[in-house]
């Protein structure tokens, strides 16, 4: 099954493994994007993440029909991504996925994360602290 | 502009949001342009030329991936100008 | 810090995320590797696994160090595997990193189950519904 | 065997366990011997003929990486047979 999300409130890290499980799976990949406390010496406190929801929604569908193209092995797919303020050391993105074996699991979340940073409509702006004028952030491509 | 114009929706996003002051409008466009001449046409009218080079635009919910591609309006339409992706 | 464990109980991966946790660290894996419940037609009730306790924690803590030379921004790497008697779908090992940025984490996860897989002395025996005599397993090279 | 000889343990993991019905035991060895002809003498003595091929040894918690390497035991020291892995 896919489930894709954009979230409001902290993600549930617990939650996300019991997405996951399958009696005939045997691995599981997680990753998850964690808010940094600094960016070029200056120190983060927060992250403010907004989006293009009905778009950001469709590409991260999108992605996950991707996933089973190249993985046709893949159960579960989970890909979360939180908006609005995210302290420091609290997931923004969490992305997982179920397989059989070990290498599609693996492979697949790699590749899901790399998509979700070129192709999903969503913008981040770093919260510094003192008087830094805060950031609209890019990816690399 | 000459030629039929339809009204559209029209979106912005992070920085493109900030200097245009505003998360959305109704815009009259050509039902036929070219992405690259609708892209100079709104950078002018919402402020966003010093970002301009960086933006790309979606037509309801799908990229447009040239901007030398011409653009199809229909009424009623969504377009959104994207700055520079930073989810994740 | 590393975190090498053979346990007895199941894995608790909220508390996994946790030992990951870091202000400074924006990327965390976690690879969670569970009892399938079947292997070439059988169904598989169960997995047995036992270790060569001194010298499996020994080439553990080898992976952890080798982690580090090869990816030095890791900040912290958890090894943890059950052993004895894992019921289907429990988690009988999980390897989890965090670092700064996303690809040492997602590297260095991949690098460590196949490093895991090929030199920590640990064996399993899966356990068959029915009359299936149960069979040690080899991982292949 | 000819020579010094001293008194080790030796340690069966999984299927070896299983064929030698026990999971360890003090032998006298060579303080001097080829791997490949250790584990000769071994798998005669546990009964692990039948899967010989497929096993390698550890002493002191460290593989010994060829089977044509000399091993210098002490005594008291610690040698493993081991069996394919299957760890994951």
């Amino acid at each position: 099954m896919d489930h894709v999300k954009l979230v409001q409130d902290p993600i549930d890290i617990t939650h996300i493994h019991q997405l996951l499980a399958d009696e005939g799976c045997g691995a599981s990949s997680v990753f998850v994007g964690t808010t940094r406390d600094n960016f070029q010496g200056k120190k983060v406190v927060s992250l403010a993440y907004e989006a293009y929801d009905n778009m950001a929604l469709k590409e991260m569908k999108k992605i996950c029909s991707d996933l089973r193209l190249k993985w046709p092995e893949l159960k579960h797919i989970v890909i979360y991504h939180r908006l609005g303020t995210v302290p420091v050391c609290e997931a923004s993105v969490v992305i997982a996925t179920s397989s059989p074996h070990r290498s599609e699991a693996l492979e697949s979340v790699s590749f899901a994360i790399d998509q979700l940073k070129t192709r999903v409509p969503i913008w981040k702006k770093e919260i510094y602290e003192g008087d830094h004028i805060s950031e609209w952030k890019e990816n690399k491509e | 502009m000459s030629g039929p114009v339809v009204n559209v929706h029209v979106l912005f996003f992070a920085k493109s949001r900030e200097l245009a002051n505003t998360a959305r409008s109704k815009v009259d466009v050509p039902a036929e342009i070219i992405a690259s001449d609708l892209l100079d046409q709104l950078a002018s009218r919402f402020g966003l030329t010093s970002i301009q080079s960086s933006l790309i635009l979606a037509h309801n919910e799908s990229y447009i991936e040239n901007l030398s591609d011409k653009i199809l309006f229909k009424e009623g339409d969504e377009l959104a100008i994207i700055p520079p992706l930073s989810g994740g």
